[in-house]
């Protein structure tokens, strides 16, 4: 059974709901589980809500130019459209989006829609240390995605399927089918590299705010900040679930949903929390070194081993 | 030892001497002597190889009857083309002199090393 | 024919001894009568050789008209010399 | 001492190439191919006595137009290389006065040899020698005068006459043969009669070739060594 | 007919005459001296009509009414009636040239000339070995005095070394003929031929048949007995270096034609040894060489040896023998003489001082005419010639001569090129070339005789008939119609191309289709932009579309020879359009260099092919067995030139960025796709041949390029060398995807090369158009233009949108069409490798937008307007086509998916709507739907593009202000942009991937034979003593490797 195009679009419309709730309130779940451990109260939990409503709120604006102004609708485009081309659920017609229109391929690349238009619009406020911040974070990113390709070769050579739906499907059926045990190397390879598209510690280069006084976020303000600060909350569980299609098995229901990317997402905060801050060069050279290895040996697992 | 081989030796003595003479002598009038001598061997060997003992010089005179003229003469064919080797010899030779005449006017010199200006 | 060939060993023993001499006198006179000697011998050696015409044009041309114009350009390559020092 | 080994090492290399035809070499005992064809035919085709002066004017005739061509063109070249600047009046080598013995010895053999030149090139189809030993007889003759009287001087503008006339003559007989005789007779010494063996006025147009290469030559050996005893600009 | 005995009676009486006829004035005697070369002239060029036109046959010709051996016979032939017209008619036009010379020197001058020329007629005419060598040293004496007459030290000196040699070897010669007259009893050359040849073993013959054909040679002026000649051709007249090189050399190798058969095979094959030798140490020696005259002695020299190769090698070559010499033979005797002319009139005496032609067109287009002839590239003789010649060697497996003569070859291009870059791009001189009018006509001539006999000799090889000369017809009246203004050139020229795809389209198959597309479609847009320019642009529009000929050559093509052809003809083409760029001086002798190298092992690729199935047909490469593995890699490296595959790619960014700013997508956006067309044709024909490793290894290599190539972008500050780059990296994409050689492989290939064309000429032209603007390559020198440009702005962002692969624009499509690709493939590694050099990709994308349009502006650009709308017309015409096949790419591929399919039936892309898909095992593998894409993305960004406009209506507009740093004033540009060095975090951590191996490694080959070269070459250290030594050295060593031994 199919549904219809307009049914479809406000199923998609209900989904990127859910998610963006469900992304603000992680965000504040994970900020005081972090101000907890460093021994601080920290925030409430709806704090995101706060933030977003004052920021859409706020009158004063101003604009530097036309690419500063599209560089956040760019960044929440690149959000929503990741959403919109990946199923959320697995076995609801409601909730697969438009994933029939592409495959993985097209949520890698479709990544890079909000990146480019944020480092473009960013580059166009004219602040020095923008660019700085987008050279790193664009640096980083592109080594990020060597494991993250590597991780993707081995599941489709594991499943001899590019599209999500089916590489979810294919990892239905108990616990063990999912690919972190089908093949634990290249879920590594995968992680790691969850842990620099998040950009967290210790690859917070881009955020890092004691360093730059100034990324791309905080040039915006406003309006953009609030668009950005969606994004934010949507990116994140977009690509939480992202991985949780990838190596985790997917989700049947909104509560495995919910309870999946929350533990994907929060590996990366523990990690943060556990390890040091990288330079943006160490952190180039650790992504082609290590992860490198563990990517090539999940492809050679995939291969060879299955 | 028949008088061809005696003849060709000499000849190719004065080939090789007119060689040494050409490669170890600095002088450029040397060196044309040297070419000179070198042709004067090339022509005495030329002349040998028409040479057949005991015979007549080609000229069919009384001494010579016609009708046994072939076994009776020596080789008329090197002895023609000498002839014109010898004229264009010189010929060479007296040019290559001029030349020499105008470079020691230009540097006073007759010394080959002294004319290396075009080199490489 | 003993006497023949001892000839033509002689003409040929004469000539290279010639020969030798104009290339290794220093005087370059000397050098050029001696090739000339080496030309009058070849001419002799054509004689017996029974190649008259040859003969008559080595001694004519190679002995005597080559041998003037190398004397010649000896000769104006030292005046040359002269009229500059 | 490596400027003399480099030589002596060609020397040595260029011996052994001659060694090879040296000892390879075995002495003729009978004519063979085209010369043997020459003695048998030569007399009957062209009529000249010395088969040489045959080979040299008509059969090879092509080589002896080529062979006076060079000695021209030598003659015009070292004219061209020793030219000297006009209206210059240099009196030739500097002068030592000649003996008188030698003047008139010279006035004396002048004539003679030019006569001796002169034989020599008419009898060429029947005795030794031909134009080229004549001219060399008539320009030692000219060497004598320079010798016997230094401010002796050609005279170019007839040398030069007779140069090129004998030059063009010689090229007019041979084309005559194309002319009357056919395509594959040029310098074809029977456009004249061949006469009577063994005279003067025999063996078709070989005298009178030998006497146009004899006037040719002479006067050029004699340019040549004219302009090689003049001084230069 | 007029017997030939008159040229000789003719020159000889007119020879005598003249001294005689002085008084008469110089006005008679100079008309006898030209009448007299006219008649001989036409006297010969009767004969050689009467045997092209008439059939007639060759005839013998004697002398004094007796039958050879008794006397001396003429023979006059078809090849004799060629040469005589040559050598007479080359003469005529050296009395032209060097009347002045002759009349300064006398009129014995004019004596010997006739002479001269008399000398070369007997000895192409003789066939008697003593009239060869009465004729040699007639010819020899009268060169001898021809060069010393001026009375110059330099050519006194030479003259006298060349006087020596030739004594040297007339001494030889003499013992050689009596050698052998002495075995055979003959002087008739065919009567020696055949007595040696029946004579069986004989020691005598043995030495006099090596003297005499030696003798020969070192009259040629092979290696190494040749040091006299070199400076012969510096020290003497150019007049009279023109004669030596064209007229007398001719008749010299015409001699060594004529001896030959004498020789054994052994000898024959020294022979074939010392001609290889001499023509590639030759060229070596010329590439230090720095005096115009002396670079063309090396370079005549090395052509001498090239025909004595040839000459040698006459068995090997068979009927195709006479077509062969005389194509090498014209191209150089004509080249070669106008090329000593022209010195002879520019009067420079160093190769750099020739750039004082540089105002003078019409000098310039004869001396680039000269340099192409030579070269062998088309039209003229020598391409037909040297590709029979290595067709018929490959046949025979004659590799290593191949590969000898193509090395040559290259180093002859180097030079050439090099001097030709000099004339150019060097510092204009003050100085002003005076054009004698009677010195200038023979130059005319011969330029124009080239041409014609280009046309004749490339159509007397049957190979050749099929070239169409039309376009290069085309070509030729857009180099006279030079003066018209650009906008009628434009108009013209364009209107050209249109009509001839009119033509050419409808009979091409879906693969030429595409390609014939983008080359006609790249051709007008990239014509559009010359409407900015104003004047005349005096050589664009020739050169520009001599390389627009030579491409649809390529898709018109159906021979090898065809391709050769068209191949040649877009490099030189695009060599001259890329030599136009300011700073190009050395990218284009680069580029030159590497695709003549190309080529050349092209033509070696299609000569082995050719020599294994017999067959010249592009389709028979599939015929190829034995050689499969040889072939496909010549071919393939042939290519990769072209495309700039890694470790051949160092021409590339520099001609590219150099090039001017409408140049640069000709040549990268258009040109490119040449080699990837060529890749295409190799591999449909040799797919099934057993080759499959090697599309492996192609594989690595386009991996590797893309990776290195986007790298290398990355760290570029170069806004147009960045593109360079890319272009590179684009490339290596390209051949991975061909070398999966999988249906979906190929169609991401085939979207790759359309796409590239349309993002990648956008790009070029966008930047090149600001680059002309700004007057700067640099991209710190720009910032903050998106105010002042914006047009330009939409158009690169949509180019690097396009280019970085980003849905929904055309370049996703060949990402997702590659990662289906490689993984159905297997070929996970690589894959991995083109998906990160995918991801590099944005680093420079990023930076180039952001470099040129954001950021603070400068100061000086504050003014600054939008770029001309010629060059923002065919952007948004590139923009319009690609916003539709980005939508709708099914248009194309479903086609070329079913075209390939009879091919490459694995893995095929099922379409449904406009959604594609991929299939393993009949379960769904890869989906991609373009249209869908589109519609979610455009939807999306208009709602939240409304949904900011409405929540930011009343935005204040900021300028930006000045950054300062504190108390610091920035002295150097590069210190006050934020884009420099970008990325030197990223240089840290992965700089080690892209030190500059190649380029220090082809730095070092290049040094390499420049080092040798000026080592050698001191071997002619300008002792004629030491020259003797060599001549005889040069005898007896080849004497004791033929004699085996020292007895």
């Amino acid at each position: 059974m199919e549904l219809t195009l307009t049914s479809r679009i406000l199923y998609s419309l209900l989904g990127l709901f859910i998610v963006f709730n469900y992304g603000l309130l992680q965000s504040g779940v994970m900020r005081k589980i972090v101000a907890r451990v460093a021994g601080r109260y920290g925030i409430p939990v709806y704090q995101s809500y706060f933030d977003i409503i004052k920021n859409l709120a706020k009158r004063s604006q101003i604009t530097h130019g036309i690419m500063f102004y599209l560089g956040p609708i760019f960044r929440l485009g690149g959000g929503i459209g990741l959403f919109l081309f990946m199923p959320m659920i697995f076995g609801s017609i409601y909730f697969k989006n438009f994933s029939f229109t592409g495959d993985i391929v097209l949520l890698m690349y479709f990544q890079f829609f909000g990146m480019l238009g944020m480092a473009l619009g960013a580059g166009e406020a004219g602040h020095p240390n923008s660019t700085i911040g987008i050279s790193r974070g664009l640096a980083q990113f592109t080594t990020v995605e060597i494991s993250f390709t590597l991780a993707i070769i081995a599941i489709a050579i594991q499943y001899q399927t590019l599209s999500v739906y089916n590489i979810v499907a294919a990892q239905q059926g108990g616990i063990l089918h999912w690919t972190l045990f089908q093949n634990p190397v290249a879920t590594l390879a995968g992680m790691l590299s969850f842990l620099g598209i998040m950009r967290h510690a210790p690859f917070n280069v881009v955020m890092a705010p004691q360093e730059i006084p100034i990324g791309p976020p905080t040039e915006y303000h406003s309006t953009y900040l609030g668009m950005l600060q969606s994004n934010r909350a949507i990116l994140h569980i977009v690509e939480s679930a992202l991985f949780m299609n990838l190596f985790f098995g997917g989700a049947t229901n909104w509560i495995e949903f919910i309870v999946k990317t929350f533990f994907i997402y929060f590996t990366t905060v523990f990690v943060g929390v556990v390890f040091p801050r990288y330079r943006v060069d160490q952190s180039v050279a650790w992504f082609v070194k290590v992860p490198l290895v563990i990517g090539v040996l999940g492809v050679i697992y995939a291969t060879y081993i299955n | 030892m028949n008088i061809t081989t005696i003849v060709h030796i000499t000849g190719f003595a004065l080939i090789l001497i007119g060689f040494w003479g050409m490669l170890t002598q600095k002088n450029m009038i040397k060196i044309i002597l040297g070419l000179a001598i070198v042709e004067t061997g090339v022509q005495l060997v030329m002349v040998a190889f028409g040479f057949i003992d005991g015979r007549t010089a080609p000229i069919l005179d009384s001494a010579v009857e016609l009708s046994k003229a072939s076994s009776l003469i020596v080789d008329p064919v090197p002895q023609a083309l000498v002839l014109t080797a010898i004229v264009i010899g010189v010929a060479v030779n007296a040019l290559m002199l001029t030349f020499v005449i105008r470079l020691y006017q230009q540097k006073k010199s007759l010394s080959i090393n002294d004319y290396k200006d075009l080199k490489w | 024919m003993e006497l023949q060939q001892g000839i033509f060993i002689l003409m040929g023993l004469a000539m290279i001894i010639a020969a030798v001499l104009a290339m290794h006198v220093k005087d370059l006179i000397s050098s050029i009568i001696a090739v000339g000697v080496v030309s009058l011998f070849a001419s002799i050696l054509y004689l017996l050789m029974q190649a008259p015409d040859v003969a008559m044009t080595e001694a004519a041309i190679g002995a005597g008209l080559s041998t003037l114009i190398f004397l010649y350009a000896l000769h104006k390559t030292k005046d040359v010399e002269e009229e500059n020092d | 001492m490596i400027k003399r080994l480099i030589p002596l090492l060609l020397v040595i290399s260029l011996f052994f190439i001659l060694l090879k035809v040296a000892t390879n070499v075995a002495p003729n005992y009978d004519l063979t191919g085209v010369a043997k064809t020459y003695a048998e035919q030569g007399a009957s085709d062209l009529g000249a006595m010395n088969l040489v002066t045959a080979i040299v004017v008509t059969y090879r005739g092509l080589d002896t137009l080529g062979e006076v061509t060079v000695l021209f063109m030598a003659g015009t070249g070292i004219a061209l290389l020793l030219r000297r600047k006009k209206k210059k009046n240099d009196s030739g080598i500097k002068n030592r006065a000649a003996s008188e013995i030698l003047k008139t010895g010279s006035k004396l053999l002048v004539p003679i040899i030019t006569m001796f030149g002169a034989y020599i090139f008419i009898n060429g189809h029947l005795s030794p020698g031909g134009g080229f030993q004549g001219g060399a007889a008539i320009a030692s003759a000219v060497m004598l005068m320079f010798l016997a009287d230094s401010s002796f001087k050609i005279n170019h503008k007839v040398f030069v006459l007779i140069e090129s006339f004998s030059g063009i003559f010689y090229v007019l007989i041979g084309v005559l043969g194309l002319v009357i005789l056919g395509a594959d007779n040029f310098l074809d010494n029977r456009i004249l009669p061949l006469g009577t063996f063994g005279t003067i006025l025999s063996a078709g147009t070989i005298p009178l070739i030998y006497t146009l290469v004899g006037l040719k030559v002479g006067t050029e050996l004699a340019s040549i060594l004219d302009n090689m005893k003049g001084e230069l600009e | 007919m007029v017997n030939p005995i008159y040229i000789i009676a003719i020159l000889l009486g007119l020879g005598f005459l003249l001294p005689s006829i002085n008084k008469a004035g110089i006005k008679v005697t100079v008309t006898i001296f030209f009448l007299g070369i006219i008649a001989v002239t036409a006297i010969s060029y009767q004969w050689l009509s009467a045997f092209l036109i008439d059939g007639q046959q060759a005839v013998q010709i004697f002398t004094a009414g007796f039958k050879p051996p008794m006397s001396i016979n003429l023979q006059m032939g078809l090849n004799e009636a060629v040469l005589i017209t040559l050598i007479n008619f080359g003469a005529l036009l050296g009395a032209i040239y060097s009347f002045k010379y002759f009349a300064e020197n006398g009129i014995q001058a004019l004596v010997v000339f006739l002479l001269f020329i008399l000398g070369m007629n007997g000895l192409v005419l003789t066939r008697d070995i003593f009239n060869i060598f009465v004729f040699l040293e007639i010819t020899s004496i009268a060169t001898y005095i021809l060069i010393g007459m001026d009375l110059r030290l330099k050519s006194l000196s030479a003259g006298f070394k060349y006087m020596i040699a030739g004594g040297i070897a007339s001494v030889f010669l003499l013992l050689g003929i009596i050698l052998i007259y002495s075995k055979t009893g003959t002087l008739n050359l065919d009567g020696m031929i055949a007595a040696v040849s029946a004579a069986g073993s004989s020691q005598i013959l043995f030495v006099g048949v090596f003297i005499l054909i030696f003798s020969v040679v070192i009259e040629l002026k092979v290696f190494p007995a040749n040091g006299w000649a070199l400076d012969v051709y510096e020290g003497s007249d150019t007049g009279i270096s023109a004669m030596i090189s064209a007229t007398s050399a001719t008749a010299l190798l015409f001699v060594l034609y004529k001896v030959l058969p004498l020789a054994s095979i052994d000898l024959t094959k020294m022979i074939v040894i010392i001609g290889v030798l001499t023509f590639v140490v030759s060229n070596l020696f010329a590439i230090m060489q720095k005096s115009t005259n002396r670079l063309l002695g090396y370079s005549s020299i090395g052509q001498i040896g090239l025909l004595v190769f040839v000459i040698a090698s006459k068995d090997i070559l068979g009927d195709n023998f006479e077509k062969i010499f005389f194509g090498l033979l014209i191209s150089h005797f004509l080249a070669k003489a106008g090329l000593f002319w022209l010195s002879g009139i520019v009067k420079a005496e160093k190769i750099q001082d020739w750039v004082k032609i540089k105002k003078h067109p019409i000098l310039i287009f004869m001396f680039g005419t000269f340099i192409l002839a030579l070269m062998g590239f088309p039209p003229f003789p020598s391409l037909a010639a040297k590709w029979s010649l290595v067709m018929i060697l490959a046949e025979n497996g004659s590799f290593l001569w191949i590969s000898l003569v193509i090395l040559a070859s290259i180093l002859e291009v180097l030079y050439l090129f090099r001097w030709f870059g000099y004339i150019l791009k060097l510092e204009d001189s003050e100085e002003k070339v005076e054009k004698p009018q009677h010195q200038l006509h023979p130059v005319y001539i011969v330029t124009l005789l080239l041409y014609v006999a280009g046309f004749y000799i490339t159509r007397s090889f049957d190979a050749g008939l099929s070239i169409n000369f039309i376009p290069l017809a085309f070509v030729g009246i857009l180099f006279l119609i030079d003066f018209l203004p650009v906008y009628i050139k434009n108009t013209l020229v364009m209107i050209a191309v249109s009509y001839y795809g009119y033509i050419l389209v409808p009979g091409l198959d879906t693969l030429k289709l595409i390609f014939a597309l983008i080359f006609l479609v790249g051709g007008i847009l990239t014509f559009i932009p010359g409407y900015s320019v104003k004047g005349k642009r005096i050589g664009f529009y020739p050169v520009a579309a001599m390389m627009y000929v030579g491409l649809i050559g390529l898709i018109e093509a159906e021979t090898f020879f065809q391709f050769f052809f068209a191949w040649e003809i877009m490099t030189a083409g695009s060599y001259f359009l890329i030599l136009r760029g300011k700073r190009s001086m050395s990218h284009a002798l680069s580029y030159i260099l590497f695709s003549a190298g190309g080529a050349y092992l092209i033509l070696f690729g299609f000569a082995l092919s050719g020599a294994e199935t017999g067959s010249i047909l592009l389709t028979s490469l599939s015929e190829v067995h034995i050689y499969a593995t040889m072939v496909f890699i010549l071919l393939a490296l042939g290519f990769m030139t072209k495309t700039a595959s890694i470790g051949l790619h160092i021409w590339l960014p520099g001609a590219h960025a150099e090039a001017e700013s409408d140049v640069s997508p000709m040549v990268s956006a258009v040109l490119l796709k040449a080699g990837v067309f060529g890749l295409i044709i190799l591999f449909i024909a040799m797919r099934n041949n057993d080759v499959s490793n090697l599309f492996y290894i192609l594989g690595w290599v386009g991996a590797i390029t893309a990776l290195l190539g986007n790298l290398i972008a990355s760290f570029q500050e170069d806004a147009k060398k960045l593109l360079a780059y890319s272009s590179i990296a684009q490339l290596g994409y390209i051949l991975f995807a061909l070398a999966i050689m999988t249906n979906v492989g190929w169609l991401a290939a085939i979207w790759y090369s359309i796409t590239h064309f349309l993002y990648k000429a956008l790009l070029f032209l966008a930047v090149g158009a600001i680059v002309l603007k700004l007057k700067t390559h640099k991209m710190y020198e720009m910032g903050g233009l998106i105010k002042k440009m914006p047009m330009s702005f939409i158009s690169v962002l949509i180019g690097i949108i396009a280019l970085s692969g980003v849905p929904p624009l055309a370049g996703f499509g060949g990402k997702w069409l590659l990662y289906n690709a490689f993984i159905l493939k297997g070929w996970y590694f690589q894959g991995a490798i083109i998906a990160f050099s995918g991801v590099v990709a944005f680093l420079y994308l990023f930076k180039l937008i952001y470099s040129i349009f954001l950021g603070p502006i400068k100061d000086k650009h504050r003014k600054m307007t939008e770029v001309s709308v010629w060059y923002l017309i065919p952007q948004y015409l590139i923009i319009a086509t690609l916003m539709v096949l980005s939508s709708k790419p099914r248009m194309i591929l479903e086609k070329v998916g079913l075209y390939f399919k009879e091919i490459l039936p694995e893995n095929t892309v099922v379409w449904n709507g406009d959604a594609a898909s991929t299939f393993v095992n009949g379960k769904l593998f890869g989906v991609w739907d373009p249209f869908y894409i589109m519609i979610i993305v455009c939807v999306m960004f208009a709602v939240l593009l409304g949904f900011l406009l409405f929540a930011s209506r009343k935005a204040t507009k900021v300028e930006m202000f000045n950054i300062v740093y504190s108390a610091e004033r920035p002295e150097s540009p590069q210190t006050a942009h934020f884009s420099y060095n970008m990325f030197s975090h990223y240089r840290k951590a992965l700089g080690f991937l892209v030190l500059p191996l190649v380029t220090n490694f082809w730095n070092f080959i290049t040094d390499l034979f420049h080092s040798s070269s000026d080592f050698f070459r001191k071997f002619y250290n300008g002792n004629a003593q030491v020259y003797i030594m060599h001549i005889i050295g040069f005898v007896v060593f080849f004497y004791f490797i033929l004699n085996g031994g020292i007895f």
